[in-house]
This record gives C-alpha cells, sequence and structure tokens, in this order.
C-alpha cells in the first residue's frame, strides 16, 4: 500500500482539486527501422512531453488528425504502451511494490529507491508505471477503454455474453449466476434490451450501433472511474452515433465517469467534451474549455483545424485558412516548433527557438505558441 | 439541357441470406454542369446507385427494370454508332412531339426509325420516324448495353472517383501509367508523348508534381493518392464524374482543400459531377442538388438551400439534426431510434416507418413515391413536414 | 533493394549455419563416432587415419563441429563407398546438372501450363468449369508419383513404344561412338561422351535463356507495343540461327559411326538422343507439377480480383482482357512467382521419384540408391549440397519477388 | 459476490451446447455448398469405411471361398492356413498359380505370391488413417502453439522459431525422410508407424505451417479485441489461449487436411522404396514390390492391372481426398475465395 515517507512528485499547480488523472512530461518514441544494422538511430515522437489533467466526472476531448499521437496518448493512459518518460498519475491506485530484499546495507538500498520511484503522492495519487502483478490487475478495475472500430474490438468466437463477462472472469469476480445476472444488468444500462435476445449471440449478428454498444458495456463491467473513448463513434452511421454519444453522456452523469475522448470530428467534440487538448505531431498545441477553443482558438493551427471543417448549412460560407504542405511524420524532430513549416504567420523567433511552451492565457486556455 | 436522366431504376443482388434489394425504384436526372449530392448512411444502397450507373455489378447482382439514358446532342455523323441500341429521342422543344424510347433500327437518309419497346402490349407498336432536323438530345439508354459497348462509355463518358482511392492504384504500376493506360483505351489516336504532356498537365491542375507520375502508389501518401485519382478521372475529358466517398478516408484540412479544388475544376470544365457521401455537411459544400437515400430509395431530392431550409422528409430532418454542429448553438442531439433497415427483408410500406416519429398506419402498408413538395423539391412519404 | 538483397542474404547464411549444425547433430547423435560415416570396411588405413584427423576426432565435441561445419562449408565431403575412389563431391558435379535440365525445363513449362490455366479458372467462376479443373487439378497434384510415372511408362513407353523405356542415353547407339571433339570415350558406356555432350546442351540452353530474357527486359523499356515484338522477335530469330549453326559446325565431328547407325552420327543425333530420353519424363513432371501452380494461381487470382484496383481498372472502360492479364494476373503472379522458384529448390524431391522410375542418374537417384547401400558420404554429400541449392533458390526467389514488386525495391 | 460456485450453470451449460451445436451446423451448410470438399469427404468415408470392415472381410471370405476345401478344389495344395495378407510365402511351388486375376474369391485378384490385393488394401486403409491423423495432429498442435506464442511475444523467440521455420521449410521433406529412414535403419531403430508419424509430425510441425500460423496469429494479435483483453486484466497466457488460438483454429484445421494428405504420400513414397522394412504391409509396399517383381513392365507384356493400379490409386485417392476437402474448407476459412 502506500508509503507516505516517500517524496511527493512535483505536482502541476492547479486549483482543480478534483482531478482524477494527472499527465506530467509524458513522452513516447518508437524507434524506426530504418535499416538492418542501423537500428536505433531514428526515433518517432509520437507522444513529445505533454502534460494535462482529467477532472473526475469531466470529458476531456484530445483533437487532432491521424498520426499525431492522440491515440498513443490513450494506450499510455491505460498502460498498453509504457512511456519513454513522464509520469501517469491516478487518483486511488494501489500500488504494492515488492522492495528489493534487504540484506546488510538497509539504508542505502531504500534511499536509492525511493530516489527512482515516488510511488503514492500524499494526495492519494500513484504513478501507474510501476504496477505490476496484482497491483495493475487492480487498476485494470479502475481503468478502460473503448477501442473505434467496433467490427474489430470483439472477438467473432465469442458470444456477446463472452465478451462482457470476460473482464470479470479475468479478474475472478463473482459466481457463473452472479456474472450472468451483472451481464443483464449493463445491456441492459446501454439501451441492449431486452438483454436474452443479446447474450447469446456473436458479435456478427449485430449491427455497428449495437456492437459499440456491447464495447461500452464491456468496458462499465468493472465500474472504472476513468474510460479512454477513442474515436468511439467515427465508424458508426450518423444516426446511430449520436445514440452511442447520448449513453456515454448519460453513463457520465449516473455514474460519474471520467473520459478521455479521443476524435479528430471537431463537432464531435464540442459535443461531448467539457474541455478539449488539440494535438499536432506529439504535442499540445493549445487547451481549454470547448467553447473557448471553438469560438476563439488561438493557435494557428487550431484555427486552420476549425476553418476547414465543412459546415452543414449552405448559408455559412467559411473562409478557409491556407496551411504549406502536409502532416509529416516527428522522427527526430528538430528543436524548433513542430508547426512552423506549415504555420503562416511563423517568425524567426519559432524556427530558432525549442518547441514553445504550453502557457495559459488566461480562465484556463492555454495555447503553445510564441505569436499569440 | 438534361445529361443524364435515372428511370425506375432497380438493382438487386443475391447473396447467401437472400436477395438485396440494394436499389429500388430510383429516379433522378441530372444537367449539364451540375453537381447532385446524394447522401445517405451506410448500407442505404448509394455506392450500389454509383456502381450501377456504369454498371460495374458483380455477377450476383441484377439490374432488374428501369433505364439510365446517357444523352448526348444529336449529330447526323454518329448516329451510325447508335444503331441497334435502345435511346430514348428528345426532339427539340418547338417541335411539340413527345420524346419517344425504343431500339433505333434504321437510319434511311434523314431519318431515323425508333422501334418502341412494346410495353406489356401484345401487339408491337409500329416504328416511329424522325427527321435528322426534329432531334435534339439522344439518350442513349446504359441498361440493356452490351458489355462491349459500355466499355467505351465508361471513362470517357462517365468516370468515377473511387470511395478506396488508396486502393484504387495497382500497387505494381507507376501512376503515370495507369493513367496513360485509360487514355491509350479511350483515345487510341492521340501519342504516347501527348498523353504524357495532358497527364503533366492535370497532376499540375490538381496540385501535383509532374514528375510524381513516374513514381509508384506507395510513395504516394493519401492525399497526393486521392488527387492523382481525380488527375485520373479528368484524364480522358468525361462528361460526368462520380465521386463516391472522395474524402472520406482524409484528414480535415486536406478534405477541405481537396473538396475545394474539385470544385473549381468542376466550374472550370463546366462538368457533372455525382457526390455520394455520408456526410451532409461535405455534400453541402459541393453540392448544388442533394438527394438523400434511404433504404435502397431516394426520399428526397431538392436544392441544397432548400433542403436544408425547408426539409419535406423527417429522415432528412432527423439526419439533419444528429449532426453535431461547429457554428451556432450548442443543443442536445436527438438520436434516431432503432436500426437502418435490412434490405434482405425491408419493412413493408414505407421503409421509415419503423423509426419515424410521425409515422400512420398508412405507412406501414403503402410505400409512398416521389411527389413535388415545392417547386425543385420532391419528396416520398405520406406525412411530410410541409 | 541492395539493403533488401543484402538483409535476405544474411538470413540465408544464418539458416544455412542452422541446416548445416542439424545435419551435423544427426550425424552425430547416431551410434559410432562420425567417422563412421566415411570410413567402411574398404577404406585403406592411412586414409582412415587422415579422416579422422580431418574431423578431428578424439578432440573435444566443439571442435568435431567445427572441423565438420568447415568441412560442409568447403565442400570437402569425402569419397563415395560404393564408387571408391572417387570424391563425393565430383559425383554431386556430375549428378546435378542432368537433375537440373530435367527439372528446370519442366517447371518452366509446367508453370506456363499452369499459371495460364489458373488464370482462366481464376477468371472465370463456372461451376462446372470450376469443379471438373480443380479435381482434376487436385488428382494430378497429389497422385502417387512414383505410380503415376509407371503408369506414363507403361502406357508410352511399353505399351505404345513412342518413348524409351528408361535411362539417359540409347546403349546401343553410344558404345560405337569413340571420340566427340576432342574428348575420347570409353567403348562400354559412353559416359565420357555423354556427358559431353550433355554438358553442351546445358550450356546452349543456359545462353539462350540469357539472350531472350536480355531482350525481353530491354524491350520493357520501351512503351510501342510494336518495338516490343520487334526486339523480341529478332532476338529469338538470333538465338535459333546461332544454335542451329553452333551444333552443326563449330563443336567439331564424332569420329565413328554408331555401329547401328546407317550414317555416320553428329553432334545433333547424339544431342537429339538425349533429348529423346528426356521427353517423357518432362511430360511426367509437368502433369504432375502444373496443377500446382494452377491450383495457386486461381487462389491468388481470386484473391486480387477482390481488390480495389480491379474495380477502378474496370471502371477505366479496360477491355476484361487487359483487365485480367494487365491487372488481376499480373498481381496474382508475385506469389506463384515465389512458389515457382521455392518449388525448383524443392525439385530433389520430385527427382527422387521420377530419376528411379526412368533410371535417369541425376541427384534424386544418387540419393536414394546411395540411401539403400548405405553410401553414407554420398548421403550426406548430398544433404549438404541440397541445402546450399535450396538456399540460392530461396535468394533467387527474393530477388524475382523484388523485381516484380515496386514495393519492395524502394524499402 | 461473495458467493464462487464451480459448476456451470445447467442453463448456460445447454445454451453454449445449444450455440456449438448450431455453429458445426451453419459450418457444415456452408462445406456442403463446396462439391470439391464433399467429393473428398465420400472418399475419406469410404475409406473409412474400408478399413473399418476390414476384419470382417476375411472373416467373411474365409467362411465362404477361402477355407481348405475351396483352396484345394482350385487344384492349389495348401496344407497352410491362407493368410489373405502375407499369401502364402515364396515357396516356387505354391505360388505358380498367383497373381490370379479378379474373382469370386478375390475380389480384386491376388498379388504374386497369393495375398487377397483387396484384403491388403483394406488392412493398409486403417494405417494409412491413424498415420496421417496422427502425424497431422502433431503438425498442427506444434504449429499452432508455436505460432501463436512467436506471434504473440515476438523478439528472440519469433526469431528463433522463424529460422528455424525457414530450414524446415528448405529440406527437400522427400529426400530428408529418405536420408533419416536410411539412418533410423543405421542405428537399428525400428520404424514403426507411431515413430514414422512423430517423424512427419515434427518435420512438418515446425515447417511452413508455423509461418502461415504465426502471420495468421499476427493479424489477431494487432485487433483491438485484444488490447480490449489487457485492459481488463487478462495475462498473455489468457490472451493466447482464449483469444488468439480460438481464431487461428480453424486455419489449423484446414491445415491439418493438407498435412494428411502430406504424411500419407510420404509413407507410402518411402515404402515404396524399401526404406521402411519394419512396416510389413502398406499401398507403397504393394506397389514396390509388384514394380520390383516386374508385374508392371515385365511378363511379356500382359497387362497385370490388379497387382498395381489398387495400391496407386488408393494412394492417390486418400491423398486427394484429403486435399480436397482442405480446398473446401479452404473456402470457407478464407471468404475472399467464396463466391462473390
Amino acid at each position: 500500500m502506500s508509503n507516505p515517507e516517500q517524496t511527493n512528485p512535483v505536482i502541476i499547480e492547479t486549483d482543480r482539486s478534483t482531478s482524477l488523472v494527472r499527465i506530467q512530461n509524458l513522452s513516447k518514441t518508437f524507434p524506426v527501422a530504418s535499416g538492418f544494422f542501423r537500428k536505433g538511430n531514428s526515433f518517432i515522437h509520437a507522444v513529445d512531453d505533454i502534460s494535462f489533467e482529467v477532472g473526475e466526472g469531466e470529458i476531456l476531448g484530445l483533437i487532432g488528425e491521424s498520426g499525431c499521437g492522440k491515440t498513443t496518448t490513450g494506450k499510455l493512459l491505460v498502460k498498453l504502451e509504457t512511456p519513454t518518460s513522464g509520469q501517469v498519475f491516478l487518483k486511488n491506485t494501489h500500488v504494492e511494490v515488492k522492495l528489493p530484499k534487504q540484506k546488510a546495507g538497509v539504508a542505502k538500498a531504500t534511499s536509492a529507491k525511493t530516489k527512482a520511484i515516488s510511488l503514492v503522492t500524499s494526495d492519494g495519487f500513484a504513478d501507474i508505471a510501476h504496477l505490476r502483478g496484482r497491483s495493475l490487475k487492480l487498476f485494470r478495475r479502475n481503468v478502460q477503454m473503448i477501442f473505434q472500430d467496433p467490427y474489430e474490438s470483439l472477438n467473432p468466437r465469442m458470444t456477446i455474453y463472452d465478451i462482457c463477462a470476460e473482464p470479470l472472469s479475468v479478474q475472478s469476480i463473482g459466481s457463473l449466476m452472479e456474472r450472468e445476472a451483472r451481464v443483464a444488468e449493463l445491456m441492459d444500462l446501454v439501451g441492449l434490451t431486452p438483454p436474452e435476445t443479446f447474450l447469446f449471440r456473436y458479435p456478427h449478428e449485430l449491427s455497428g450501433g449495437q456492437r459499440q454498444r456491447v464495447a461500452i458495456a464491456r468496458a462499465m463491467i468493472l465500474n472504472p472511474s476513468f474510460i479512454v473513448a477513442d474515436e468511439p463513434t467515427s465508424m458508426l452511421d450518423v444516426s446511430i452515433r449520436t445514440g452511442v454519444m447520448n449513453l456515454m453522456l448519460e453513463l457520465r452523469e449516473k455514474f460519474k465517469i471520467s473520459y478521455l475522448y479521443i476524435t479528430h470530428d471537431l463537432a464531435v467534440a464540442r459535443y461531448m467534451c467539457d474541455r478539449i487538448a488539440v494535438m499536432y505531431l506529439g504535442k499540445i498545441v493549445e487547451m481549454g474549455q470547448t467553447e473557448d477553443i471553438i469560438q476563439n482558438p488561438q493557435h494557428p493551427y487550431t484555427r486552420a483545424l476549425i476553418s476547414a471543417v465543412p459546415i452543414p448549412d449552405p448559408s455559412v460560407r467559411r473562409q478557409p485558412m491556407e496551411l504549406k504542405g502536409g502532416v509529416t511524420k516527428p522522427i527526430n524532430p528538430k528543436p524548433r516548433c513542430r508547426f512552423y513549416e506549415r504555420c503562416p504567420m511563423a517568425t524567426q523567433r519559432c524556427a530558432t527557438s525549442d518547441h514553445p511552451p504550453l502557457e495559459d492565457k488566461g480562465s484556463g486556455h492555454s495555447v503553445a505558441c510564441y505569436e499569440v | 439541357m438534361a445529361l443524364l436522366e435515372v428511370k425506375d431504376l432497380s438493382m438487386h443482388y443475391w447473396t447467401r441470406k437472400g436477395e438485396v434489394k440494394a436499389v429500388d425504384e430510383v429516379g433522378f436526372s441530372l444537367e449539364k454542369g451540375e453537381s447532385l449530392g446524394l447522401v445517405g448512411e451506410s448500407g442505404c444502397g448509394k455506392t450500389s446507385m454509383a456502381l450501377t450507373l456504369l454498371k460495374l455489378l458483380p455477377e450476383n447482382a441484377k439490374i432488374l427494370k428501369g433505364h439510365i439514358f446517357f444523352y448526348k446532342e444529336f449529330q447526323p455523323q454518329t448516329a451510325n454508332a447508335l444503331l441497334g441500341e435502345m435511346v430514348n429521342l428528345v426532339p427539340q422543344k418547338a417541335n411539340g412531339r413527345a420524346s419517344t424510347l425504343g431500339r433505333l433500327t434504321r437510319i434511311e437518309g434523314e431519318k431515323l426509325l425508333v422501334q418502341p419497346a412494346r410495353n406489356g402490349a401484345t401487339k408491337a407498336p409500329s416504328p416511329v420516324s424522325f427527321s435528322f432536323s426534329e432531334i435534339a438530345q439522344v439518350g442513349l439508354d446504359l441498361v440493356p448495353l452490351r458489355e462491349e459497348r459500355m466499355q467505351r462509355v465508361r471513362w470517357k463518358g462517365i468516370s468515377m472517383i473511387f470511395q478506396a482511392a488508396m486502393n484504387s492504384w495497382n500497387p505494381v504500376y507507376r501512376v503515370g501509367d495507369q493513367i496513360l493506360e485509360a487514355m491509350q483505351t479511350h483515345l487510341p489516336k492521340t501519342s504516347v508523348q501527348q498523353s504524357k504532356k495532358r497527364i503533366a498537365e492535370l497532376f499540375q491542375m490538381v496540385g501535383l508534381d509532374p514528375r510524381m507520375m513516374e513514381r509508384y502508389p506507395h510513395e504516394y501518401s493519401g492525399g497526393m493518392k486521392q488527387r492523382a485519382v481525380i488527375a485520373m478521372a479528368l484524364s480522358c475529358d468525361p462528361e460526368l464524374i462520380i465521386a463516391d466517398e472522395p474524402t472520406t478516408a482524409l484528414d480535415v484540412i486536406v478534405q477541405d482543400k481537396i473538396l475545394r479544388e474539385m470544385r473549381q475544376i468542376q466550374k472550370q470544365l463546366h462538368m457533372s459531377m455525382i457526390y455520394i457521401s455520408h456526410d451532409i455537411a461535405v455534400i453541402a459544400e459541393v453540392s448544388e442538388k442533394i438527394g438523400v437515400m434511404y433504404g435502397g430509395k431516394l426520399v428526397e431530392l431538392a436544392d441544397t438551400q432548400t433542403i436544408f431550409e425547408r426539409p419535406a422528409h423527417p429522415y432528412t430532418k432527423a439526419l439533419m439534426s444528429s449532426f453535431p454542429n461547429l457554428k451556432g448553438e450548442k443543443k442536445k442531439l436527438e438520436a434516431l431510434p432503432g436500426e437502418p433497415p435490412d434490405l434482405i427483408s425491408p419493412p413493408t410500406g414505407c421503409r421509415f416507418h419503423p423509426r419515424c416519429p410521425y409515422a400512420t398506419e398508412v405507412c406501414k402498408e403503402k410505400d409512398p413515391v416521389l411527389e413535388v413538395r415545392q417547386p425543385g423539391q420532391v419528396a416520398a412519404c405520406w406525412n411530410p413536414l410541409h | 533493394m541492395a539493403k533488401y538483397i543484402l538483409k535476405r542474404l544474411f538470413q540465408i547464411i544464418l539458416t544455412l549455419w542452422i541446416y548445416l549444425t542439424i545435419v551435423f547433430l544427426l550425424l552425430y547423435l547416431q551410434p559410432g563416432d562420425i567417422t563412421s560415416f566415411f570410413i567402411n570396411n574398404r577404406t585403406p588405413p592411412e586414409v582412415r587415419e587422415q579422416i579422422k584427423a580431418q574431423f578431428g576426432l578424439n578432440k573435444p565435441i566443439w571442435e568435431q563441429y567445427t572441423n565438420v561445419m568447415t568441412n560442409f562449408v568447403t565442400l570437402n565431403l569425402g569419397v563415395s563407398f560404393k564408387e571408391y575412389p572417387r570424391p563425393v563431391w565430383d559425383i554431386v558435379t556430375e549428378r546435378m546438372p542432368r537433375t537440373a535440365l530435367l527439372f528446370v525445363t519442366a517447371a518452366i513449362i509446367s508453370f506456363c501450363f499452369g499459371f495460364i490455366l489458373g488464370r482462366l479458372i481464376g477468371w472465370r467462376r463456372g461451376a462446372a468449369l470450376e469443379y471438373v479443373s480443380t479435381v482434376s487439378g487436385v488428382f494430378l497434384w497429389t497422385v502417387f508419383t512414383p505410380w503415376f510415372a509407371l503408369l506414363m511408362i507403361w502406357l508410352f513407353a511399353f505399351n505404345f513404344q513412342w518413348f524409351p523405356l528408361k535411362g539417359f542415353i540409347d546403349q546401343n547407339l553410344w558404345p560405337g561412338v569413340q571420340q566427340v571433339a576432342d574428348v575420347s570415350c570409353d567403348l562400354t558406356g559412353g559416359t565420357n561422351c555423354a556427358n559431353f555432350v550433355f554438358n553442351h546442351i546445358l550450356l546452349t540452353a543456359l545462353v539462350v535463356t540469357l539472350i531472350l530474357g536480355a531482350a525481353f527486359i530491354i524491350s520493357r523499356f520501351f512503351a510501342e507495343q510494336r518495338t516490343r515484338w520487334l526486339i523480341n522477335g529478332s532476338a529469338l530469330a538470333i538465338t535459333v540461327i546461332g544454335v542451329f549453326n553452333y551444333w552443326s559446325n563449330s563443336i567439331g565431328d564424332v569420329k565413328v559411326g554408331g555401329i547401328f547407325a546407317t550414317r555416320p552420327l553428329s553432334m545433333m543425333d547424339l544431342a537429339g538422343d538425349i533429348l529423346y530420353h528426356m521427353i517423357l519424363p518432362i511430360i511426367t513432371l509437368t502433369l504432375i507439377s502444373f496443377a500446382g501452380t494452377m491450383l495457386l494461381t486461381r487462389n491468388t487470382m481470386l484473391e486480387s480480383l477482390r481488390e480495389d484496383y480491379i474495380m477502378a481498372a474496370r471502371a477505366k472502360g479496360l477491355p476484361d482482357k487487359a483487365v485480367r492479364d494487365r491487372h488481376a494476373a499480373r498481381n496474382a503472379l508475385l506469389p506463384v512467382a515465389t512458389y515457382f522458384v521455392i518449388g525448383l529448390a524443392l525439385s530433389v524431391d520430385g527427382s527422387i521419384f521420377i530419376e528411379k522410375i526412368f533410371t535417369w542418374k541425376g541427384m534424386g537417384w544418387t540419393l536414394l540408391s546411395s540411401a539403400t547401400d548405405q553410401d553414407y558420404p554420398v548421403i550426406i554429400g548430398a544433404l549438404v549440397f541440397t541445402g546450399i541449392f535450396a538456399l540460392f533458390a530461396h535468394l533467387a526467389a527474393d530477388v524475382l519477388y523484388a523485381l516484380l514488386d515496386p514495393r519492395i525495391r524502394y524499402d | 459476490m461473495q458467493v464462487t460456485t464451480k459448476t456451470l450453470p445447467p442453463s448456460l451449460w445447454r445454451v453454449r451446447m445449444h450455440l456449438w451445436l448450431k455453429g458445426m451446423g451453419q459450418s457444415w451448410s456452408t462445406f456442403r455448398e463446396s462439391p470439391i470438399g464433399v467429393t473428398g469427404l465420400v472418399i475419406i468415408v469410404f475409406f473409412g469405411l474400408l478399413g473399418a470392415f476390414y476384419p470382417i472381410y476375411p472373416w467373411f471370405m474365409g467362411k465362404i471361398a477361402w477355407d481348405q476345401e475351396t483352396i484345394q478344389k482350385e487344384g492349389i495344395d495348401l496344407n497352410i492356413v491362407y493368410n489373405p495378407i502375407f499369401g502364402v510365402g515364396n515357396d516356387p511351388l505354391l505360388i505358380k498359380g498367383f497373381p490370379q486375376p479378379p474373382s469370386l474369391r478375390h475380389p480384386l485378384g491376388t498379388n504374386a505370391d497369393g495375398p487377397d490385393v483387396l484384403a491388403q488394401i483394406m488392412y493398409s486403409a486403417s494405417r494409412e488413417f491413424l498415420l496421417g491423423m496422427m502425424a497431422a495432429l502433431i503438425t498442427v498442435i506444434i504449429g499452432t502453439f508455436i505460432g501463436a506464442v512467436a506471434a504473440y511475444y515476438g523478439g528472440w523467440i519469433d526469431t528463433l522459431f522463424m529460422r528455424l521455420a525457414d530450414v524446415f521449410v528448405l529440406f527437400p521433406p522427400i529426400a530428408f525422410l529418405v536420408v533419416v529412414s536410411a539412418l533410423v535403419q543405421r542405428a537399428g531403430i525400428e520404424m514403426t508407424h507411431m515413430l514414422l508419424a512423430l517423424i512427419l509430425g515434427l518435420l512438418f510441425g515446425f515447417g511452413s505451417i508455423t509461418i502461415v500460423l504465426k502471420s495468421q496469429a499476427l493479424t489477431i494479435k494487432v485487433k483491438p479485441y485484444i488490447e480490449a483483453a489487457r485492459v481488463a486484466g487478462g495475462s498473455s497466457f489468457h490472451i493466447i489461449f482464449a483469444h488468439i488460438i480460438p481464431n487461428i483454429l480453424p486455419l489449423s484445421f484446414l491445415y491439418m487436411m493438407f498435412n494428411v494428405t502430406t504424411a500419407i504420400f510420404s509413407e507410402a513414397a518411402l515404402s515404396f522404396f524399401g526404406l521402411l522394412p519394419s512396416i510389413n504391409m502398406s499401398w507403397g509396399l504393394m506397389l514396390f514390390r509388384a514394380h520390383t517383381q516386374g508385374w508392371i513392365l515385365g511378363h511379356q507384356g500382359a497387362f497385370y492391372w490388379w497387382v498395381w493400379m489398387p495400391p496407386g490409386l488408393a494412394v492417390t485417392l486418400l491423398c486427394s481426398a484429403f486435399y480436397l476437402v482442405g480446398r473446401g474448407l479452404d473456402e470457407i476459412v478464407n471468404p475472399r475465395l467464396r463466391k462473390r
């Protein structure tokens, strides 16, 4: 369990006392397999030094184009990937770390260890990087993920019941009877009624929307406090999509769940999210309250992104903003603003200085740009 | 002047599970230089519609009935090429004669002889004769057209931008060569050098470096492939381009650029376009007319402005109100209950009635037909919104 | 592409190392020490000592291992028991070309045949045609090879007597041949002369293939169809004239006519005799192996026909034939071509059956007869050689794949 | 959720049984649509029946045709009991009358030294079946397991098994088997059906099947439902056995069919080369004897078809049958091959 004697990690100054997840300087690089012998020279900086928080019961939207690192961020948060550096802190996480067997130099060993790992902060947060074995399994009950493709995220050889009960069975929760009851309850909750008609069917007998509801039920069955939703509606049809989005909002109201809602669709993000973070090539370039960002975007990339969204109203004429070039891959990026090559308002400073830090421009609206 | 007229078109295909009524009695027409958007959810038959127009159907599919008239201005010297085909002759306006559908049997001097279809009558109707000067337009019916003849209509008359533009390049050939292949098939008199010059021009037009011609598809990014597909669609100067989800796989900024370019090229070359998409916002940006499809049927067809201001069909309204908006007020979206219909056993009567908030008894029994609601707007509904 | 080939080469060397290690283990785990595979009662004592020293017997296993591996890699494979004192390597170099000519010819014919047929049945999936071709294809593909070969011999050689029953040369024709060019023959079997003539056949085939292949590649640089035909056609004409000229004049003449021949024999007669003996084995092999190519091509055709670019090609208004040949079949070719080259590597397998039944003394025959005669040096030599040969075939398959698929060329 | 019961509630158990049967029924109805697969299945059933009825056939014929009296009436003086498999020995006096053409007493005639051809075919059928199934089962178990593990873990495990597979693909299998059987003979080990099945199973199990199954497992490994299982807390063991292996099993089963073909073919080939002295009767051996004793291409051109046609056809048909079933299954497992 927690060890109060250990040093607290640096915590971002925030007045938000209700935060559930804190991300600090999170980075993830992937080696690029360029040559046969030259492995290890090039890295894709998929996620590069990002920090944010998600409050309890809050929906944070992570926006960006494909390849900007938003999915990787999501996977880091549920520990499907291990960060290269940085921390993911989660509230109410139980960390059981086996301390190394101490022989003579007890003091020496502990001091070395405490420097390396600060397990739980005084306000009950713990870095999920150190979760192993049983504590990892307990963490899994707390954090779940919903995937983009409802056709690929359900095992075609399992029945709906097996799929939904899988988290219970791998966590050894409840008897078979209880599991069945719990699954039925969840099916009811996500709107697959009556549950009996769905329990023993295979995914291919269900439509896309129904499958995504099954995926939500599976994520909800362990009563998690935090769900990473990776484009949960992008593969769904318009008329189905609204139902799924509304369901997720209802669940949030009911169970006070927090979401990290990853999407490329700004309109969907506006509908779903309380706050939005815009990512570009592994960096968060702008973050703030949803309406703030949509109505008053500051970063040139956000502005371009918003101006490019087609409006389902022929009377509105957009003023599209021109960007040069296309999205590249962040392989060994130069130490300058990531957006420099495409930015219409880039200056000398953007080229020579490091990537600008994410600065608060008031009322929780932060922008990473020198020229704003 | 009409370019394409689809009349009462039905296309079904047969699968293990049964007969899929993918396109059912659809009809619309398209003027020259006009752009039409077809919008609908997946499985509503919009892609089947596109493939039917080009008759690119799999073996298990069949066009059951209907006509696809591809109109050309009548020119006496090309009349011979139409001999023996099903045509729809449209006389000059001033003439007062009705347009006639039938098989072009003979050309006698300055006259065309058309054998009208029997249409259930026991006796074959007598041939109708038209003099050259009477005829304004000849519509070639693509439905009964032989495959070899149809091959000449494809790409030269109607070309297509595919849904999976990423995969519509053969990976083993250079992109330029694949465009060249189409040009050599349809314009055999053009030399290789001339064609290559033309491809270079097209590449510039869609914003690609002409040197990319010599590259292989896997060296292109997604957006570049899409641009090259547009260049290929333009290569034989078609009169109509069907764009099936042209930007679905692309990111929003690239999508925006490509849509603007397509619209500009269409205006510039005065071409007709049919855009097909599930995204009503994209369709609204590029088309002048919008057709809404649901369950294999066209449920509403109207000018873009009209359809947004005064939708007549409940489905159109539901479709638009379930789209979250980026501009304007944020409001709770109303979800449409139920699931899209299964086209193997669609609901009786109006196919939308199980999900429709305005459904009445008549909707369950009788299939509504397209009726004019106001000028420039038709809808198929028993209880239209206006 | 160079990087890709280099990478594959490295992998292949690794594979060869594992292979040879397994061969070593097979020998080492046998009762008796490892030299007993290379020594028998007839081996003179001094050679015995030399072989023992060569394998480093009495040394630790690690050193034995390195010694054996060095011997393998340097193709120092010992001396045959049965054909003492012929070195194994000598036997292999004599027998390998015979297998190669037979199998490469048959493989090329069956590849063309199978690819064209598979392309047809993949394109038109008619119920009856598909069923008949698949069932007969599977029958030919899984037919018990020796039985089928016997059936062919019984029918065409024994019953109709269109072809010789077996063997490499006609024993009645060759004993009278005393000298071919500057090679003198022994009067009994004419083996030397036969080898000489055979090697020239092989050489000719190789040169012809290279010229035609080069012409084909050169013609690809020209876009116009007529230029391509011109280049290929003239290359073909040149080779035909050249081969005829070479064989009728240049190699020199046979000194004495065969004892049953009514006129003095020429080199062409002798070559003709060898080729005549090849016909039935080649037909048999083709029938057995074309079905594999056909069935595979059908499957890859079906898969490539589902690709979006086929729909695009049809939408472009290309004629059916162009869609089938230029688009579907070109992509279906990729796995089939690899299969073809790797199949060559496994030809030793087929050669065991065919060479045994037709008494065609190539590698397969050698391997089998040494196995039944317990001629261990030859068995091991053949195994080592087969492995190396197969590896080079794999490398060739990789190169071919890289040439056919531009996606690999630029990786 | 305090109570934990170990047994499946009866309702769930029954539902699962029902689902399984329904799934089987669906697979069967799909399989039935492939005439190729059905053809193969009919042949397999035919040979299965041949093998199964073997003990009945000599018993029945012994009653009516092979008893001492009837045989002696034919003018053959037999003091020994007639053995339909191994004939009457090699006494030149005894085997004078053989091979006999097909007759009512010997529906497929007899071989040169007296045994009944049909009895030999039937006797061997069950053994070929057993050998083929055993070898294929070993192959598939190895291939599936290694494929799943190599795909899931990657890294050096993957490299090791893939290089090993490269080597096994490299071996021309028949040549290798020829060498192995020569070595086994040299080592004085008796090559039984079981040992041969083991060798065949190992030889093919580490070979191309692992490559195929691994690449299939790789496509499964990247599916989101694997990630979902990890997020749910599933261990590697759980993911391999609950997700990866069930999803590659159909393909394994398909390859099992192809491997039965290969195993039966290999055994017949080795017998035909006379390299399996411990296996005293098989189809390959029948053909070997017919060939070496000159009943095919000898004896003044007479056509002793019953001596060499049945064993050859039997090997071919049984191999073809499993291959056809494999092709039929291929069209179920691989939807890309289905009719459009």
